[in-house]
């Protein structure tokens, strides 16, 4: 047992850390997310420089072969710099549909551009009337000779206004809450059919509905196996969760160490407020929440990245636990900043937004409590 | 020991209604004909000002007509005043002002044709109210205060007229005397206003710059120095007032409604248990609290305080109001993400800033953590 | 709408009072809960003799006529003084089944003994497999006959040792968790084929387990309708509830008042423990938590004496509440008394044995939430 | 990273199991030959004291094989050793204490002939534990101190051949300073023990009257004055055991069973959505504690030291073992009131004292709030 990083993941940090710490201060962040597409292209070209985009790709699809591990280094610290780029939708998301669902020629085909920068991905599964239930797809492919045809409408779709390929989510068999019948699809994001309606989120980054009105794809779009793809839908999903729930343990670490730094230098009733004790041991258990909810999400990280049977079952109570814990660390962030934690002026606000979206990602914290005691 | 209420107040509870049902403007008209409907509700016989005393044109209300009154407009969700001319500045004019500042500012509060607003908060001086800055000293010929300082927190100070405002008009001995309560117009020239954007995305609080403003002694209340007494008693109320609890209870009939429209799996979110149970925790601890302002309410009409159990509805009452926000965060699932424009279902639109707004209730007011220091300590007895 | 106190229930509040702090200091409590019957016959004379025995029931029946409010009156003063004699079991719980269920005959031979005191008597309702609901019973009482022979065990059967007469739940008809087929039956306590099993509770009282074995009773046992009992059960267990929750209010009030008064005067870390701001703002939440419970049993009380619509709700409501404020404010009493806490020499550690059994009773604060969301 | 172990240590993990697999006794034997299987762990190479150094004669495990070593003892419920002797004073001992001293007690503490115990806690210093007053002075002549004083909660006193006490030969200066280690037979006449009864029902905890003990200089550990230094660093070591994660986890599956076995309506007690829910939000928690402790271990076996994440484990651990306890006095439904016959299920009849018992968790070594003023302090850095 080793919980030590390797050399590599040290440079790594370190090299994320010094990003973030160059580039990531509020005010430079609230200027990227006032921009068209709410993230720095040139920052994303940068990140590919530095090899941040291949991290996770396998060595044979022109990688660096990197683990969740990895993935969880570099969230954690984006985490912290509530970095904007689209890493979770590209390189976690979509990078994941491709690289484990992808075949040879598909992930030759596509793989290079995403790990070059020039390729914006996303992924399209949630639907309204899923809530946060993954197998639960209307969205059809209907057979149409050669062809699919693609009806549906999915929504919060992240960074689709920037993207060029979305990993599309479609029932191809079965009834609505169905696992099997799922097939997964990659598509040109231009393609006929697609028509989107974009806005900001709550944390200032980008989203859109997506509505496909007889897209026409070909067995050529489909990534792995045609109706079994529930599976690597799970699969993505748990990727994505991991990677969202070391970027709330970076958001974390933020929130309970301005709160620290804040109350020591605000005083009330002619004392520091760190001088209270009721506010001494709101910030202890906001550093137990999230020592607690780091700990999980480094055992959940490592059993996916080692593919343990334990996995499925960590990865809810990691989804659970991060929910509980951000909800607390955010709340008694906000409120020990008082007035100010409700402010747009210091960065408590926006960790507080971002954490808040987290939580409304690949399935709440009550929905995972919920699938954790199934 | 009886629950219900008096036959004479069963009356009166149906003349509210009756008045609501006949002059409360409906649909979309609720917003262009408010006026008709405020001055339904003074022709009726001060209704407009249902707080206030018979000397001064209201309605003298009981206790009992008051609690009635009041969670008869809550429940049809009546649109509110704005609250700090009513229902903040005038008792303290009732209370304090002379005779000429009554019949000077008393008129355009009522009939909503000055707004106010309240300037008490500062920078350095957050739930230690007491300890404010703003400075007024006295001209040599005794006329005028110069005033110096800066407010903050000031809720619609950037449509306000007029602001009433602690000042400090001396720093010697303990911090809550020297405090003298001004009436300040915002359309001076030395008045400055700036926006403060906050967590939920909207404009409502200010900071607000005050520079070498010249402010007439005829536009002190009372006596210079004693300004925090005559603050303080109102402090009390508007916490009081902030439990919010008949709102709660239909916030909370509303969030369950949003919830039973949320499919999950084969049946709605409202069949999720977690969320039930959720929600059933929260329904009984609100029930609890609605009869605890009941049974202050009883002692109040009883001649007596309001008792002890008051003191916990601000606290308790804000807390469930954020509870009731994170229901409804919840319900809009995926769309809790979203901003602006209005994606999923039709609740969601507002969900998430209502949760993120709603995190101000346990700041604003007295904080919650200031809250249990005064009730350990008035109530309890605990230094 | 009156929330006072009449002046009769002012006069037997402070008679109740009266007598808990002339007769229940701690020592003296446990001297009572030391003897074989666990309470004093003396002090249940005495009870006869104030009138409190006859309290709850009609004039017509030559009782006082009082409603719930009377009863919660005195439970709450009982809750205080940690009152160890029958009252919840002979006057709540069998003096309800006999005049909410009884006939005329019935209420004419069983009342007047339990009015003057001479007659104990218990409701034997719990068993194992049931947990906490009310309409599991698989004591049966079959029909042979003219009479019914009733067979089965039933558990926890309060101040059954003592007990002249027992109130007995058994099927007549039906199938384990039917509410219909449920019958209520009034036997003596020596009658042939009862066989107990006696034991002391956690909290000082006394109960027993008790088995029926071809107990053979008459349809005169019967009160109310036969097969119809379940209602009169849910009567019974609501008035008991009602009356726990009083005396569980009461003891909260000694509980947070006590442990301020031993904060003020135990010093640590040369201050005494009152003066720290965590220890002050957890009696407030204590406060708190009993001024909750409080409102919502006296509303609940109301609501039954005057038999609302809304009872059977507000009542799930309030033991649910009771529960979750007991479990809190015992607990920090526990905690903020350290290790004199954990002693049985303070009273402290008896009231919190007393609240977690009353959480035991009609159904623990699971329970009734579950219920009340049903 | 690797969440693995090495394979030195699963062939270390091999040869426990292998070795409790071969060494405990079965069934009641456990009680019966305990002393069998102590000998059999001395003979494995000073698997009795497990924690003790090499020169002492114990087995210099790493803290890997420490962590592994212990896990297994819990999992397989292993006949526990009283702490007092061989884990909180044998390291005083062997760091503090002189080669005479180690020579006369080492041994009878390892074969556990004589039984210790701690004598810390005073009636007026709780969790401020260096407020104590037992006075120890010294005779004319150097050779003895004469000890007068009481200490309180003093476990397994009734029992004991011998204390270890902290005294106070001065009171001078902080009172950190001027407390200094005596070990002190309990069969002086001026030892008399008092049995304290506590929530559970039990005696395990006493008082202890010390009147004009006589006490040879040769029974004081280390120097005079320094007892308080001696005697902190092992606190620390004591907290961090009292977490008891790994009979936390033993204890939640327990807790699982047992309300398997509870029937409700057409299923049991765990399926039972509030029930079931709770359980699962433990399990969580609990699943992230055992990590931290896995990631303390980690910076500990990498020569480091166990990190702040250490500092959570007593806090969180107590609270956890708490909720486990709650979790079976619910399963036990209406039995939590019955005392002492067992009736209901077999479980049901240590659930409520095992509650009743539990509450002292967060109380004894350190109260859960000193704890966190500790944390704040130490950790975050809070004044």
């Amino acid at each position: 047992m080793d919980l030590s990083y390797t050399e590599e993941q040290v440079l790594l940090r370190d090299s994320v850390q010094k990003f973030v710490s160059d580039k990531y201060d509020i005010s430079e962040r609230n200027k990227l997310t006032a921009t068209d597409e709410g993230f720095s292209r040139e920052h994303w070209n940068q990140f590919a420089e530095l090899g941040w985009l291949a991290m996770p790709f396998a060595e044979e699809d022109g990688g660096i072969g990197g683990t969740p591990v990895d993935t969880m280094v570099m969230m954690e610290e984006f985490g912290k710099g509530l970095v904007v780029e689209p890493f979770l939708a590209t390189i976690v998301m979509a990078g994941t549909a491709i690289s484990e669902g992808g075949n040879e020629k598909q992930r030759a085909d596509l793989l290079p551009g995403i790990m070059d920068g020039s390729t914006i991905a996303s992924f399209a599964y949630a639907e309204q009337q899923a809530h946060h239930d993954l197998n639960n797809i209307v969205t059809t492919a209907k057979k149409d000779g050669d062809f699919f045809l693609v009806n549906g409408t999915k929504s919060v779709v992240l960074n689709a206004r920037s993207a060029d390929k979305l990993i599309v989510t479609a029932r191809t068999s079965g009834s609505e809450q169905d696992t099997d019948g799922i097939s997964v699809f990659v598509v040109d994001a231009d393609a006929e059919g697609i028509s989107r309606s974009d806005y900001p989120t709550v944390d200032g980054l980008r989203a859109s509905e997506v509505t496909f009105k007889d897209v026409k794809l070909s067995s050529d779009n489909v990534l792995g196996e045609l109706d079994k793809g529930f599976p690597l839908v799970q699969k993505i999903a748990n990727r994505a969760i991991l990677a969202l729930s070391a970027e709330a343990v970076g958001a974390m670490e933020v929130l309970y160490q301005d709160t620290i730094a804040y109350t020591k230098q605000r005083e009330q009733f002619d004392h520091p407020l760190s001088e209270f004790q009721v506010l001494k041991h709101r910030m202890t258990e906001m550093f137990m929440e999230y020592s607690l909810a780091k700990s999980l999400c480094m055992k959940a990280t490592m059993l996916e990245s080692q593919d343990s049977a334990e996995t499925q079952r960590t990865i809810h109570a990691l989804k659970y636990l991060i929910g509980k814990s951000t909800r607390f660390v955010a709340q008694n962030a906000v409120q020990l900043h008082g007035g100010m934690g409700m402010t747009e002026e210091l960065r408590v606000a926006h960790y507080f937004k971002r954490l808040t979206v987290i939580d409304s990602q690949f399935g709440n914290t009550d929905h995972h409590l919920t699938e954790f005691v199934a | 020991m009886d629950i219900e209420f008096s036959q004479e107040d069963l009356d009166f509870e149906k003349e509210v209604q009756d008045f609501i049902e006949n002059n409360l403007p409906k649909g979309m008209d609720l917003w262009t004909k408010r006026g008709e409907w405020f001055e339904a509700l003074r022709k009726k016989g001060g209704w407009d000002v249902s707080k206030w005393p018979v000397e001064f044109g209201g309605p003298g209300f009981t206790p009992t007509q008051r609690y009635i009154f009041d969670n008869e407009m809550a429940k049809n969700s009546t649109p509110p005043q704005l609250p700090f001319g009513v229902g903040m500045l005038a008792p303290i004019l009732m209370n304090y002002g002379s005779k000429e500042q009554q019949d000077r500012f008393l008129p355009g509060i009522r009939d909503s044709s000055v707004n106010w607003c309240q300037g008490y908060s500062e920078p350095g001086a957050g739930s230690d109210l007491a300890n404010l800055k703003t400075k007024a000293e006295l001209t040599e010929d005794g006329k005028h205060y110069i005033v110096n300082g800066q407010k903050i927190w000031t809720t619609l100070a950037h449509i306000a007229h007029w602001m009433f405002c602690l000042v400090r008009t001396s720093s010697t001995g303990v911090k809550q005397e020297g405090i003298t309560f001004l009436l300040i117009p915002m359309d001076d020239p030395g008045i400055e206003v700036k926006p403060i954007i906050t967590l939920g995305g909207s404009h409502t609080v200010n900071e607000v710059y005050i520079t070498d403003v010249k402010v007439p002694v005829e536009n002190r209340i009372g006596e210079e120095g004693k300004g925090w007494t005559y603050a303080k008693g109102l402090l009390i109320h508007e916490r009081t007032g902030l439990a919010g609890i008949q709102n709660s209870v239909l916030a909370l009939e509303k969030a369950k409604e949003n919830a039973s429209s949320i499919k999950v799996g084969d049946g709605t979110l409202l069949d999720v248990p977690v969320f039930k149970n959720k929600i059933g925790a929260l329904e009984a601890e609100l029930l609890a609290l609605e009869f605890t302002e009941l049974r202050s309410l009883a002692q109040v009409s009883a001649g007596g305080d309001p008792g002890p159990e008051s003191s916990i509805m601000k606290l308790k009452g804000t807390e469930i109001q954020q509870r009731i926000s994170e229901l409804n965060l919840e319900s809009s699932g995926i769309y809790a993400a979203a901003w602006g424009n209005p994606v999923g279902p039709a609740f969601a639109k507002g969900a998430t800033s209502g949760y993120l707004g709603a995190r101000a209730t346990t700041i604003y007011g007295g904080a919650s953590e200031v809250q249990k220091d005064v009730i350990s300590k008035n109530v309890l007895g605990l230094g």
